[in-house]
């Protein structure tokens, strides 16, 4: 398997931001998304779906329930293999690649029904995030040569300061599945981190989050582009949390995109308020 | 020529027994995604039952054969509310190791109480072989097949026209979801087990007139080889279960006709790791998406 | 790594329980067994175990041997004993597991202080005992295992001279069988169905095969199933097509039955031929199927006033169920071996000595010749340690098995 | 704050559990050979180590692993019959024995044990990589079915060679018996060792996302197929290396000593001590293979009693009677530390080992 070289997030006391990766030198996109579409046995869950992501850039991915967002989110990680179109990732087309390849391409993702490991610790969530960061073989964990001591060293504190990013130090030792609701939601983002990914995808990361921790979400979330210099893409209903983090808009219904752009664009387009926040409206 | 149709005859009539067995275990898959180890020990109380009628109770062959069917359905209702009700939300893991533990229960409950030793059934059924073309066909044979289709085309029907059958597929499409649609699931998932198990009970009626013996582990082996028969079809899909139960059985006939007899069961397993490798959703079966 | 303790400490809490708890063998039948004796046998009592798989699927036949080896032993008890000394059994389940089976002989010479053993019963276990007997030269007879290799090794062309049987081997059976059929049936052609799971079907088998060759009979036939399978008419109908003289089933009854039963289904009408295992056939097959059905067994039930006597004693105090050869041959072993006892006692040897052990495997061998036993007007041994007697040839006749005649 | 560092640093800890190891055979072994543990005792203690290597590999695979292989027999029986051939020809080799003296089987038989389990292990490659695509039940399903097919393979595959191999159904005899209680225990030690330190590694780690959440282990970007497949292999590893041991310790194999019961054997003892949890492992392996010995009753209703284990543990704990819990001797030590330092730090598990 081919693997373009990236390099790798640097050991950064995080809040620091002194060290920045090189990826985010040159401008193209990091991610290109021409004419994707998926059928289910005759059914198409999604068509003609066209995106770029820049490469520092928070995208925001909204529509109303069923209208194929986690779908989308399925494509781009290869859980399903798309049945048209191409995913161009950093410029490499990601065709018959496993959701293993993409995310050692670049891609991570957080999931709508947290799928965390339960029955570890949060440490060991954050350390399987880590997996392909530490490179010694079986043989030097058996024998627990000096390879296995350092890199363990390592990637223990690099995953200590992965989740002090949401103040989740203290909790390292705490059962992943005993962890409250919305802290179980910033773990999968910590572990989702952990690959060193060029392109975050969170679904719905603010969904039974009360108001003041969506609004913390919501400076982590910069936060992290800031710190990493990474594109993140997020799935959200949170109309709050869109509008005001998101840079670039995507608003699909029924599989098909219906409108793009800016908060304000998107906030004042006919189509979107008739498909979307329609339903306010009537309501209001 | 004879022969060749004696074999085909003797590898449907095994291979009727073993879709009968694998119709039960493909609708219990279909519904509860669990593969239950304990149907083919369902067979074995089946023969049992008829055996003790008749031996010990010394009652008629019909009255037998009505209480071997009925004990069989209300042992898979029993074991389905006691072992596998309050395992539904649990591991798939700890769901399949609590099946082996009943067919395991079942088998060593027999041994104690049975003995080790095979107990010999009495005739339930018996007729005068028939001839057809100067070939003989023998009498339990034919019954053998013909009962097995028609149950087969009673449970096509069963699912495909009545409302409970409506309920079944719902419930194995989606358990929450239909649920919500008002349909009484745990009511719905006790009577497909009664179902499947008293076409067990059927199949152990016909075991028991072709091979007129009782013995405790006589439902594993032929639980496990109609499992394989109902992946070979389909896992879900009824006449797939009917389809790789008449496979397997012809595929037994004819190795051991080849006089490779000692590599039968062998056979049958290298069967089901091809189907696994090869197309593991089988002959007439439909993939299962996992929500992600 | 911490694992390491763990085990250590649940090692040391295992041993510690073993040491505490002497736990107490099955109880022999005899006299209440004496509490543990820490010094062997040299107390008033001599020991012997009897080791055999007492429950699962082979228990009929462990449960005979065991049956009738202490039917034999309590009526010398009753008698007097050997010289005034009572003979103690502790009697060991093996589950029909080689591992055990070894367990079982190892606990019942150390903890037990044995002078000698009646068992195993299944070849396999046997094998495996008589590995562990024959390093300490420990006397051992056998009444059910019948595979050559019990008493000798071809590899290495060894006699394991401390063990013997009182039981035909698989060999003598099959070349016995064959022999029958071309004598006394005229066979030309025969067909054979075996169980390929089972050394024993396989051993008198290849005998049975070997010794047709020699006699011109030729094997049209010859096919195999698996342990379990109850559908043999694919195979059968194989045979029925070859038309042959006589088939060949070296197999236990159960499977015996089917066999036959689905024979008469396919067509085949020839004659059904078999082994000891078949005995009891009679039960698992319609008269009509059966009927000529020819076996060889190592016992004539009713043929004789012994065994009438011993039938009698045996029903009284035990199930019919586990009446069958082995627990004749059992008697007879438990006779065998009681004598050569009694011979090493009358030499004022002590028991569990290197030559208490000599004399007894030394009597055993050369002086049971003239004992009165029940399945063979006494023992001989042959180089290989195994019986020289006549087999009782049986014949199903209308639904029943009768003694035909001493072959 | 130094509550999460281990007060006891990890290289000594290596070493006072060495150390202690190493005493317990030293001093087992002594009682062996001084016949202060009879022969029937320290046959049943090589029995208990066989049946803990058996447990301890196969809880990799469900414990750890997630998945439910029910041919663990069949791999023990390759390894058996690997290292017994292997060790018969050594026997018949009588240039051997003159060559290393007497005790040349001590030389062989950790070599035929580690072919045995080199055997299992690459028959395990041969299945896994097709099964361990497959989920839950079929896995399931199809290693019981390869399990079945070795059996069949051994007994019939004399009359395919023409030549004696496996012996088949009259089984293989007089296998040297070079099993004793250090090589078990020896054996014992090193599968706890290498399984305990490779759980504790990023392969480990790997091992138990798949057994968490597949999907959420591929997102990781864990390559799930290897993962399964290398834990798979190493189970049936260490399983032929305790059918090897079981070889050398019986003398004699029969085909039919491998069957599936062998297999539910196992799997109850994993289960009852808890899956995922080495020490639960060990101590119902230890305990389920004495107590038919300790208890004649027991050993009559054996089989219905392991069917109602596993029935009755699934129903009402899961995670067995252990759960997931190991025991730390050095934990314990730390804790004790602590208490009699008088500090108020409260004690936190810590460190990539422990």
């Amino acid at each position: 398997m081919s693997q373009f070289q990236r390099t790798p997030v640097k050991l950064v006391p995080v809040p620091s931001t002194n060290i920045i990766p090189e990826r985010d030198i040159d401008k193209t996109p990091i991610l290109e998304v021409s004419h994707l579409g998926i059928d289910f046995g005759g059914l198409t869950a999604v068509d003609d779906f066209n995106m770029a992501i820049g490469r520092t850039e928070i995208a925001g991915l909204i529509g109303p329930n069923g209208a194929g967002k986690t779908t989308v989110f399925n494509l781009l990680t290869k859980v399903y293999q798309p049945t048209r179109g191409t995913i161009m990732l950093d410029g490499r087309d990601t065709a018959g690649m496993s959701t293993i390849q993409v995310n050692k391409l670049g891609i991570a993702r957080t999931f709508q029904n947290i799928r965390l490991f339960k029955n570890l610790p949060v440490l060991d969530n954050v350390l399987i995030g880590l997996h392909n960061e530490m490179g010694y073989h079986s043989p030097a964990a058996v024998l627990r040569l000096p390879a296995y001591w350092r890199a363990e060293r390592i990637a223990k504190e690099r995953a200590l300061e992965l989740l002090s990013i949401f103040d989740m130090r203290d909790t390292a030792y705490a059962r992943a599945g005993s962890l409250p609701y919305g802290a179980q939601r910033r773990l999968e983002i910590v572990r989702a981190l952990g690959t060193n990914p060029a392109l975050l995808l969170l679904d719905e990361p603010a969904a039974g989050m009360n108001p003041s921790e969506t609004t913390e979400l919501m400076e982590n979330i910069q936060k992290i582009r800031d710190t990493f210099k990474i594109a993140i893409m997020l799935i959200e209903h949170d109309m709050s949390l869109v509008m005001g983090i998101c840079e670039g808009i995507c608003v699909l219904n029924y599989g098909r995109i219906i409108a793009k752009g800016s908060p304000e664009d998107i906030q004042s387009n006919p189509q979107v308020i008739e498909a979307y926040l329609g339903k306010r409206k009537e309501g209001a | 020529m004879s022969l060749v149709i004696s074999q085909l005859i003797n590898g449907l009539q095994s291979g009727s027994i073993y879709a009968l067995v694998a119709l039960g275990y493909s609708m219990v898959y279909g519904i509860i995604m669990l593969l239950n180890f304990a149907h083919g020990d369902i067979i074995m109380v089946g023969a049992y039952a008829a055996w003790f009628v008749m031996v010990r109770l010394s009652l008629n062959p019909v009255l037998a054969i009505i209480l071997a069917i009925l004990a069989c359905t209300v042992l898979g209702v029993v074991i389905e509310k006691v072992a596998y009700t309050p395992l539904r939300s649990s591991p798939r893991l700890s769901l399949l190791i609590t099946a082996i533990g009943i067919s395991f229960l079942l088998e060593n409950l027999a041994q104690r109480v049975f003995g080790a030793g095979a107990q010999k059934v009495p005739a339930l059924i018996s007729g005068p072989a028939i001839e057809i073309g100067g070939q003989r066909f023998s009498f339990i044979a034919m019954v053998t097949i013909v009962v097995s289709v028609v149950s087969m085309a009673l449970l096509t029907f069963l699912v495909r026209k009545t409302k409970m059958g409506k309920a079944m597929r719902a419930v194995s499409e989606d358990m929450g979801t239909a649920q919500l649609m008002g349909i009484n699931v745990n009511l719905t998932i006790s009577f497909t087990f009664a179902v499947g198990s008293a076409l067990a009970g059927i199949g152990s009626i016909l075991y028991s007139c072709a091979y007129p013996q009782a013995s405790p582990t006589m439902g594993a082996m032929l639980g496990l080889k109609a499992f394989v028969a109902a992946v070979l079809g389909g896992i879900g899909s009824i006449p797939g279960a009917m389809l790789g139960g008449f496979c397997i059985g012809l595929a037994e006939a004819i190795v051991s006709a080849v006089g490779l007899s000692v590599w039968k069961d062998g056979v049958v397993f290298a069967i089901l790791i091809v189907v696994l490798v090869v197309k593991p959703t089988g002959i007439l079966g439909r993939a299962i998406r996992e929500k992600v | 790594m911490k694992k390491f303790l763990s085990i250590a400490l649940a090692l040391v809490l295992m041993a510690g329980v073993f040491a505490a708890c002497g736990d107490k063998p099955e109880s022999g039948g005899t006299t209440d067994p004496t509490p543990p004796a820490s010094s062997s046998a040299a107390g008033d009592t001599i020991k012997i175990a009897i080791i055999g798989c007492h429950t699962g699927e082979y228990a009929q036949y462990g449960l005979g041997v065991k049956n009738g080896a202490t039917l034999y032993i309590d009526q010398l008890n009753a008698s007097g004993g050997i010289n005034g000394k009572q003979v103690e059994i502790v009697a060991y389940d093996n589950k029909a597991d080689n591992q055990e089976a070894i367990n079982a002989f190892n606990r019942a010479v150390d903890q037990d202080g044995i002078t000698a053993l009646i068992g195993d019963v299944l070849t396999g276990n046997t094998i495996a005992v008589g590995g562990e007997a024959y390093k300490i030269n420990m006397p051992m007879i056998t009444a059910s295992a019948t595979a050559e290799a019990v008493t000798y090794d071809a590899e290495t062309d060894t006699v394991y001279a401390n063990i013997f049987r009182t039981c035909f081997i698989d060999p003598f059976q099959g070349e016995k069988m064959a022999n029958y059929a071309s004598e006394k049936l005229g066979a030309k052609t025969a067909a054979i169905i075996y169980e390929t799971g089972n050394d024993y079907s396989v051993g008198v088998k290849d005998a049975f095969i070997a010794t047709c060759s020699a006699l011109g009979i030729e094997i049209v036939s010859e096919e195999g199933y698996a342990t379990g399978d109850v559908d043999f008419k694919s195979q059968l109908t194989t045979i029925a097509s070859k038309n042959p003289d006589v088939v060949f089933c070296p197999n236990y009854y159960e499977d015996d039955g089917l066999i036959v039963t689905q024979a008469r289904e396919v067509g085949v009408d020839a004659v059904f031929m078999g082994a000891d295992g078949m005995s009891g056939v009679s039960g698992y097959a319609s008269a009509a199927d059966a009927e000529g059905t020819l076996y060889c067994s190592g016992y004539a039930p009713g043929s004789t006033d012994a065994v009438k006597a011993f039938e009698a004693a045996y029903t009284e105090k035990y199930s019919a169920e586990t009446l069958n050869m082995f627990a004749a041959t059992a008697y007879d072993a438990a006779m065998v071996l009681c004598n050569a006892l009694q011979v090493a006692e009358e030499a004022g040897l002590t028991a569990g000595t290197d030559e208490y052990k000599q004399a007894v495997i030394d009597a055993i061998r050369d002086k049971s010749g003239e004992l009165e036993c029940i399945t063979s007007n006494g023992y001989t041994f042959d180089a290989h340690n195994n019986p020289v007697k006549d087999a009782c040839i049986m014949k199903v006749v209308e639904g029943t098995e009768t003694f035909v005649e001493n072959y | 704050m130094k509550r999460n560092q281990m007060l006891i640093p990890m290289p000594l800890r290596y070493l006072i559990n060495a150390v202690l190891f190493a005493a317990f055979l030293w001093i087992m072994n002594s009682l062996i050979t001084g016949g202060a543990i009879s022969r029937y005792h320290s046959g049943i203690i090589s029995s208990i180590g066989i049946s803990i290597i058996l447990a301890v590999s196969l809880n990799m695979a469900t414990g750890y692993l997630g998945q439910l292989p029910l041919g663990h027999a069949g791999f023990m029986a390759l390894g058996a019959y690997t290292s017994a051939l292997i060790m018969k020809s050594a026997a018949a080799a009588k240039g051997l024995e003159s060559a290393l003296g007497a005790s040349y089987a001590a030389y062989f038989f950790p070599a035929a044990l580690v072919a045995g389990g080199l055997a299992a292990a690459l028959f395990a490659l041969l299945i896994g990589m097709p099964a361990l695509r497959l989920r839950g039940d079929y896995l399931a399903i199809l290693t019981l079915g390869f399990g079945e097919i070795i059996r069949v393979v051994l007994l019939n595959i004399d009359n395919v060679l023409g030549f004696k191999l496996t012996n088949g159904a009259a089984g293989l005899q007089k296998i040297p018996t070079t099993t004793t209680f250090l090589f078990t225990f020896i054996f014992v030690g090193i599968t706890c060792f290498v399984i305990h330190t490779m759980m504790k590694s990023r392969h480990g780690r790997a091992i138990l996302s798949i057994r968490e959440n597949e999907i959420a282990a591929e997102s990781c970007g864990i390559s799930t197929t290897y993962y399964k497949t290398l834990g798979f292999v190493v189970s049936a590893f260490f399983a032929g290396i305790a059918g090897g041991l079981y070889a050398g310790n019986v003398g004699i194999l029969n085909p039919s000593s491998f069957g599936f019961m062998k297999s539910i054997e196992i799997l109850v003892m994993v289960v009852l001590g808890g899956m995922g949890s080495m020490l639960g492992s060990v101590l119902s392996a230890s305990v389920l293979t004495a107590l038919p010995e300790l208890l004649r009753s027991f050993a009559e209703n054996r089989m219905v009693v392991y069917s109602l284990v596993l029935v009755i543990v699934m129903i009402f704990k899961p995670t067995g009677l252990m759960g997931t819990y190991d025991f730390s001797l050095n934990g314990l030590l730390d804790k004790l530390i602590l208490k009699l330092k008088g500090g108020n730090a409260r004690f936190q598990k810590g460190g990539p080992d422990e």
